[in-house]
């Protein structure tokens, strides 16, 4: 019983297990004298303090919503797109509806696109230069 | 339209032994020759040719010890990665420090299954191809955090987030600038795209949107494979090398490869839809006998995705790194509402023109 | 034992045992990424069933998107100093015994029940024209009204997420 | 005579209606002025109840004289009409007129009036004068209204208002405590005779089933007699007895006269009306009006409590010396001569006798009155020689005592005569009885000689108190004048123009000139005497007293009768009320009324803690606090943890399945 | 044997109820966010089940479409809910967000 998928569920699975076979042949070829220097994590050479602390604002989650949003939006766009061109080629009239739907669609969303726009959820540093710097990020820690 | 497998089997189906193998037999052997043949010694190559290229850009010569003129230094490269020694920080997260790899080179190898290179020389001809393609290349972001995260280094952590930041906002542009080429072809299947773009009914001169879309594409899929003008995470002045800065020796050819590998997938993808995969744009290479054919598409569709590729190479030498908000606000402020207006445009075209591109139309003049 | 049947108990394992360690495992981490592991579990039942579309669209969504922003959060979320997620000290005796029983009728309910299912073996339809053929006539009013639920839920979560 | 002028004012009704209701009411309508407005009139407004008496005595005049030209002793005019009429008994009201009403009328109008104007002069100055007038009307009009009713139950009413009426009268000076006991006193053994009366008034009625008009009382003795018969006695007699119970209780008789010396306490023109003349005189009216209706062992009986009262208060006026004490004890000896002709059958001699009594008392009254007036002092120790001073009052006194005293010549001799020839001719017809003519005569003996004794200490020899001596003056016209009219009417000629109605009995002539020559003989011995013991004082009253001390004593102490009533009734009256008051305080107040207190102390005591405990701890707070603690339990429902909610909710969920499957 | 509906129906009621314990018995907020996942992935698999068994159209697939349009706005959401807990309690344990002002 074979189809496309079949190649892309070996494919997959030859993906999946090339990866730790290469590092299997590695673990024999390479020498492995752990030191604990050497496994420190790496800090420009400087000694690493406390471990990597991060507390970003929310503007990384506010991309990634954003990115969903409009993933979803793409997804569910394709399959119109796809029956797009047999519509258009059928009848103009046909072709007008489709494209009515597809613009009101596009255009819904677009709403939400304009409104983060305007709220300026687009710019990264917004948050840095306007808000004086976070205290943590100062770096006092690392006197 | 048959898959690479299925041609093969047809192939060697009169063969006394190979006959009675399974199809999936084939497919296997396509995927270990694909990996094997072409993906690692071109990601060695592109390696070469690109500190080559950097050389000559910055006039100086680029790795000319090994080898004449430094052409097996890839090998050479190779060989010191696989010997390097393999580093896993103390408290970094064991599985996830191995898995991140695996899934970036997932996502990076299961890409290829959808390339046409040729006629019948397609390893999966799925009718969502370029659908799946898009699924699969978003899984990328997932290996990126996990890699920073696990390093439990704070730069790397901090480099891993901002790549996978980049790369889920880039993908909007790519995903529309596809959309577009959808809306267009009508189908999702890759091959069935480039046999739509004949001899020159390439989707580029479609229509004029589509051309900007291409472009956006382009850039956007640059953006996505974190090179050159965007590969703000890997900034050596910043955040070391993002977050890969705690791998080293193999784990880090991985990396490496994948990165090459993404960016040959990109102008794969970039040729087939946009410039009419193996087709020239004058010989109508279908007529040919098969055992000529196939070598032939194959060169020519090569011969486009490697151009790209130069020219990727050229604009990393060239072009000053972005800051990241920059990066951002190009991504959401410019390409994402010019995607968009090209999808409008392109569907306003399709409506207006009843879906002919110009070549068509100017054709649809002369012949008439 | 087909190739079918075999793949499908394959992608069964495949979807049950993630999902299983994401209920239980105490590090809200590796939780999520076994629930990678689920999801394309999922997206291969999908494959099973003939929908190709939907599969894509599940790893797309789901796998680039959802688990993305859960990874987001999770990361957002943690003390990073903590590192440890060890966190989950709460019993789960109770759920699991309620689970299994619910699960128990559940299955009852199945095998009793006579499903008229007409098996169609005409393998996997191209199914993305059709569907968006589908969307575009039949279920043209939910497809507006998606959009319509995306923006708000845009709206909101940036909203909510404003960083100030 | 008056018919003409009557018929033209009141045409359409009965002439004779209009003169009786005009006599009958004019005091009733003095009275309601007198009272209501008496204090804000000229002169207090004596001229109002003097006015309304006038009427009444011009119209009496006016009937008397028809009465006596008419010459029918036997007149009698009815007028009734329905009072009460119940389908089980109906009671009649109206007015019975015939030869003893009148004659009645005529007394009780003339003295009234006369007290009336008497009083005028003698009340002057007293703080409540216009009370005093409104009382005296009032009285009248209830006298009048006594005499007029024609059956027994209106009878009764107006009894009752007579007495009611002295009991205002005597305890007029109510301030004086002696003045109120001697009312109240008045009141109650009046009282007690009532009660008596009234029993036989409830006799007749139930024996008669209804009947209580004298007529038809007597009618149906006629028919049929009352059957049945209590202590020996006959129903019959026993309800006479009850009846004249009544009368004697009003008319001082022996068992109960004990208040009218005591009623000398009101002022005297009061005991002058009321004690000497019409009051007194209403227990022998009353005699006289049921004469047919008693039995003779009744009269018989009748006749010795005369005869015994008579000459028991005979001898007990001997001794004393205040005025005006002497004077009521006459009186009931007088009213026991009444009773002793009544009983004897000698109706007409009784009642006649009644009426020049009435006369004479009542002018020896206001002429003792003058007497107090002018000297203030009402003992007989303190007078003498007044004859000088107020020679008015002398005679006036001496005329009425040669008439209470049976000298011929005088109305006094008449009647007393009469009375006396009756009991004789009774006695000749029972001999048993003898008794009764001894009282009979004796009494008339020692009337005269304190009579007498009296006039001597009064008016005669010197004066013992030369202060009160001084001081002394003639009475004011207006009080003399009703003396000499009274004066007047004790000559015997006054009485001529009702000789067709004396002459109704008729006694055997032997024993009528035996009694007159015994009366004389009797008359004039006493006088005599009285002279000899008070004017020559050849016997000295106070060595006779000396000698005759224990009897002395016992006169002086009214043969402590009021002890003997005293000791065998008041005290165990009073011991009883003690007894009474002791059980009744320490029984009825302690246990009873007391002994609640505790127990509802208790009660509340315990329905205060039950309340207390069990409905406000136990009900309402315990409610409170178990809705309070219940809502403590409830919240820890809601602990706000989402997942338990859900679990919850898959629980019940599971727990629905499993039973579903069970059933199912 | 063949892999029949009931076997979908199997699977799908397995990873509900999996979800559901999940749901239940996660103390992390977004624990409890991936149970409600596992959940839509169950509805999911059970609408392309009954359509390829019984109405053998695309009707259910069409509703898979639309469980990934709600399951990505609700994770949105819900997310941001959960980011806007932790900014102001420091805490997304489920266990302390019980109090009605967040």
């Amino acid at each position: 019983m074979y189809t496309q998928f079949t190649t892309i569920l070996l494919f997959l699975i030859i993906g999946a297990c090339m990866v730790p076979l290469i590092l299997l042949v590695g673990r024999y070829l390479r020498p492995a004298n752990p030191d604990p220097k050497k496994l420190s994590t790496y800090e420009c050479g400087e000694l690493p303090k406390g471990n990597s602390w991060v507390q970003f604002n929310l503007r990384f989650y506010v991309i990634a919503i954003l990115f969903l949003i409009f993933d979803v939006e793409i997804a569910f766009m394709f399959p119109v797109a796809v029956t797009f061109r047999q519509w258009v080629t059928s009848s103009q009239a046909k072709g007008v509806l489709i494209f009515s739907e597809i613009i009101l669609f596009i255009a819904i969303l677009l709403i939400g696109f304009v409104y983060a726009w305007t709220k300026g959820d687009f710019e990264w540093i917004k948050g840095l230069q306007k808000k004086q710097i976070d205290p943590r990020f100062r770096g006092d820690d690392l006197k | 339209m048959t898959s690479l497998p299925e041609f093969l089997k047809e192939l060697f189906e009169s063969w006394p032994l190979l006959g009675i193998l399974p199809v999936w037999f084939y497919s296997i052997v396509a995927i270990f020759g694909l990996l094997f043949l072409f993906l690692f010694p071109f990601a060695g190559v592109a390696v070469y040719v690109e500190r080559k290229i950097a050389g000559d850009i910055q006039a100086r010569i680029g790795p000319n010890v090994v080898g004449p003129y430094g052409i097996l230094q890839w090998i050479a490269d190779a060989l010191k990665l696989l010997l390097k020694e393999d580093i896993i920080p103390t408290n970094a997260d064991k599985k996830l420090f191995i898995l991140s790899p695996m899934l970036i080179f997932i996502s990076g190898a299961c890409a290829y299954a959808v390339i046409p290179f040729a006629d019948n020389v397609i390893l999966a001809n799925l009718n969502i191809g370029i659908f799946y393609l898009l699924a699969i290349t978003s899984m990328v972001t997932l290996g990126l955090i996990l890699g920073g995260w696990a390093s439990n280094n704070k730069w790397s952590l901090l480099g891993g987030l901002r790549a996978a930041a980049q790369v889920v906002s880039y993908e909007i542009p790519v995903a529309l600038s596809i959309l577009t080429v959808v809306l267009v072809t009508g189908t999702l299947d890759m091959a069935q795209i480039v046999k739509m773009q004949g001899p020159f009914y390439w989707n580029i001169f479609h229509n004029p949107f589509l051309f900007i879309s291409a472009c956006i594409y382009y850039i956007a899929a640059l953006a996505e494979a974190n090179r050159t003008p965007f590969d703000i995470p890997e900034a050596d002045s910043e955040l070391v090398s993002g977050y890969n800065t705690e791998y080293s020796g193999m784990r880090f050819a991985i990396f490496f490869l994948i990165e090459y590998a993404e960016c040959f997938i990109i102008c794969a993808v970039a040729t087939t839809l946009f410039l009419g995969g193996w087709h020239l744009p004058f010989f109508d290479l279908s007529s040919l006998t098969l055992g000529l054919r196939i070598p032939l598409q194959i060169m020519v569709f090569m011969t486009k995705s490697i151009l790209l590729l130069l020219t990727m190479m050229w604009i990393r030498w060239t072009l000053p790194r972005y800051r990241v908000d920059q990066l951002m606000k190009l991504c959401w402020e410019v390409f994402v509402p010019f995607s968009f207006a090209c999808l409008i445009g392109t569907a306003f075209w399709m409506v207006l023109f009843k879906g002919k591109g110009i070549p068509e139309l100017i054709l649809g003049l002369f012949v008439s | 034992m087909t190739s079918y049947d075999s793949l499908f108990y394959v992608f069964a394992a495949v979807t049950i045992i993630p999902a299983i360690v994401t209920v239980f495992h105490p590090n809200i981490l590796y939780a999520a990424l076994s629930l990678f592991g689920s999801f394309f579990g999922v997206a291969g039942i999908y494959v099973l069933l003939g929908a190709d579309f939907i599969a894509a669209t599940q790893v797309l969504i789901y796998v680039g998107g959802i688990l993305v922003l859960i990874l987001f959060a999770v990361m957002l979320s943690k003390n990073i100093y903590g590192m440890t997620f060890q966190d989950e000290k709460k019993k789960k005796i109770l759920p699991t015994l309620f689970g299994i029983l619910l699960l128990g009728f559940l299955i009852k309910l199945i095998t009793t029940v006579h499903w008229n299912t007409t098996l169609s073996e005409e393998g996997p339809l191209p199914t993305t024209a059709a569907l968006g053929n589908l969307l575009l006539t039949e279920y043209l009013l939910p497809f507006e009204l998606a959009s319509v639920l995306l923006l708000a839920a845009l709206i909101g979560a940036i909203i909510l997420a404003r960083s100030k | 005579m008056l018919d003409p002028f009557i018929v033209k004012l009141f045409p359409t009704l009965d002439p004779m209606l209009v003169i009786i209701s005009a006599i009958l009411f004019s005091p009733l309508v003095g009275f309601v002025i007198q009272f209501f407005m008496g204090e804000k009139l000229f002169r207090k407004g004596d001229w109002v109840s003097l006015g309304a008496i006038f009427i009444s005595w011009v119209l009496t005049l006016f009937l008397f004289s028809d009465f006596v030209h008419s010459q029918n002793a036997h007149f009698k005019w009815v007028m009734s009409w329905p009072w009460i009429a119940l389908p089980s008994f109906s009671l009649g009201m109206g007015i019975l007129l015939d030869s003893t009403t009148i004659l009645m009328l005529l007394v009780i109008t003339t003295v009234s009036f006369l007290v009336h104007l008497y009083s005028t002069g003698y009340m002057q100055g007293d703080p409540r004068y216009s009370r005093f007038f409104a009382y005296l009307s009032f009285f009248s009009f209830s006298m009048i209204g006594l005499v007029l009713s024609d059956n027994l139950f209106a009878l009764y009413v107006f009894w009752e208002l007579v007495g009611l009426s002295s009991y205002l009268l005597i305890g007029f000076w109510f301030e004086k405590p002696s003045a109120a006991n001697a009312s109240k006193k008045a009141f109650i053994v009046t009282r007690v005779g009532d009660v008596g009366m009234f029993i036989g008034i409830l006799i007749i009625f139930f024996q008669t089933n209804g009947l209580l008009k004298f007529e038809d009382i007597f009618s149906f003795l006629s028919k049929s007699s009352f059957n049945g018969e209590f202590l020996g006695l006959s129903l019959l007699t026993l309800a006479g007895l009850c009846i004249f119970m009544g009368a004697v209780g009003k008319s001082a008789q022996f068992p109960l006269h004990i208040w009218l010396p005591d009623a000398m306490e009101g002022p005297t023109p009061v005991s002058a009306l009321i004690h000497a003349a019409t009051m007194v005189a209403a227990g022998v009216y009353l005699v006289t009006r049921m004469f047919p209706f008693f039995t003779p062992e009744a009269l018989t009986c009748i006749a010795y409590v005369g005869a015994f009262t008579a000459i028991f208060s005979a001898t007990m006026a001997l001794t004393h010396n205040d005025i005006k004490k002497v004077l009521a004890y006459s009186t009931v000896s007088q009213l026991g001569y009444m009773m002793m002709g009544l009983g004897v059958g000698a109706t007409i001699a009784g009642f006649f006798h009644l009426v020049t009594h009435a006369a004479f008392k009542a002018c020896l009254f206001l002429c003792s009155g003058s007497v107090i007036h002018a000297l203030h002092t009402q003992d007989l120790r303190e007078m003498g020689g007044l004859r000088k001073k107020m020679p008015i009052t002398f005679v006036t006194m001496l005329i009425a005592t040669l008439a209470i005293s049976g000298v011929p010549l005088f109305s006094g001799f008449v009647s007393k005569d009469m009375i006396l020839g009756g009991t004789l001719s009774f006695v000749s017809n029972h001999p048993n009885h003898f008794l009764i003519p001894i009282f009979g005569f004796s009494a008339a003996a020692l009337t005269a000689f304190y009579m007498f004794r009296l006039i001597f200490m009064t008016f005669f020899g010197t004066a013992r108190d030369s202060k009160k001596f001084e001081h002394a003056h003639e009475s004011p016209f207006n009080m003399t004048l009703p003396l000499i009219i009274l004066s007047l009417s004790s000559f015997a000629i006054v009485f001529t123009p009702l000789h067709f109605w004396i002459e109704q009995e008729e006694i055997p002539e032997n024993i009528h000139h035996l009694a007159t020559v015994l009366s004389l003989f009797v008359a004039g011995s006493g006088i005599l005497l009285s002279y000899l013991m008070y004017m020559k004082k050849v016997l000295n009253p106070d060595t006779l007293a000396q000698r005759f001390k224990y009897i002395y004593n016992t006169l002086i102490h009214l043969y402590w009768i009021d002890e003997l009533y005293e000791w065998a009734i008041l005290n165990n009256v009073v011991r009883l009320n003690n007894l009474l008051a002791h059980f009744d305080n320490r029984v009825i107040d302690q246990v009873m009324v007391d002994g609640w207190a505790p127990v509802t102390i208790q009660t509340s005591r315990g329905s205060g803690n039950f309340d207390n405990r069990v409905i406000d701890e136990l009900l309402v707070d315990g409610t409170g606090q178990m809705v309070g603690a219940s809502g403590k339990q409830t919240v820890k429902i809601q602990t706000g943890k989402v997942q338990q909610y859900i679990l919850v909710g898959l629980g019940s969920v599971c727990v629905l399945l499993i039973l579903l499957t069970l059933i199912l | 044997m063949t892999v029949e509906l009931h076997h979908y129906l199997i699977l799908s009621s397995i990873l509900f109820v999996l979800g559901i314990i999940g749901i239940i018995s996660r103390k992390n907020s977004i624990g409890i966010l991936m149970g409600i996942e596992l959940v839509m992935n169950a509805c999911g698999i059970n609408f392309v089940a009954f359509s390829k068994y019984i109405a053998s159209d695309f009707s259910g697939q069409i509703f898979a479409l639309f469980i990934f349009v709600i399951a990505a706005a609700e994770v949105v959401v819900a997310l941001a809910i959960v980011l806007r807990i932790y900014q102001n309690k420091a805490t997304i344990d489920i266990e302390e967000v019980k109090d009605l002002k967040c």
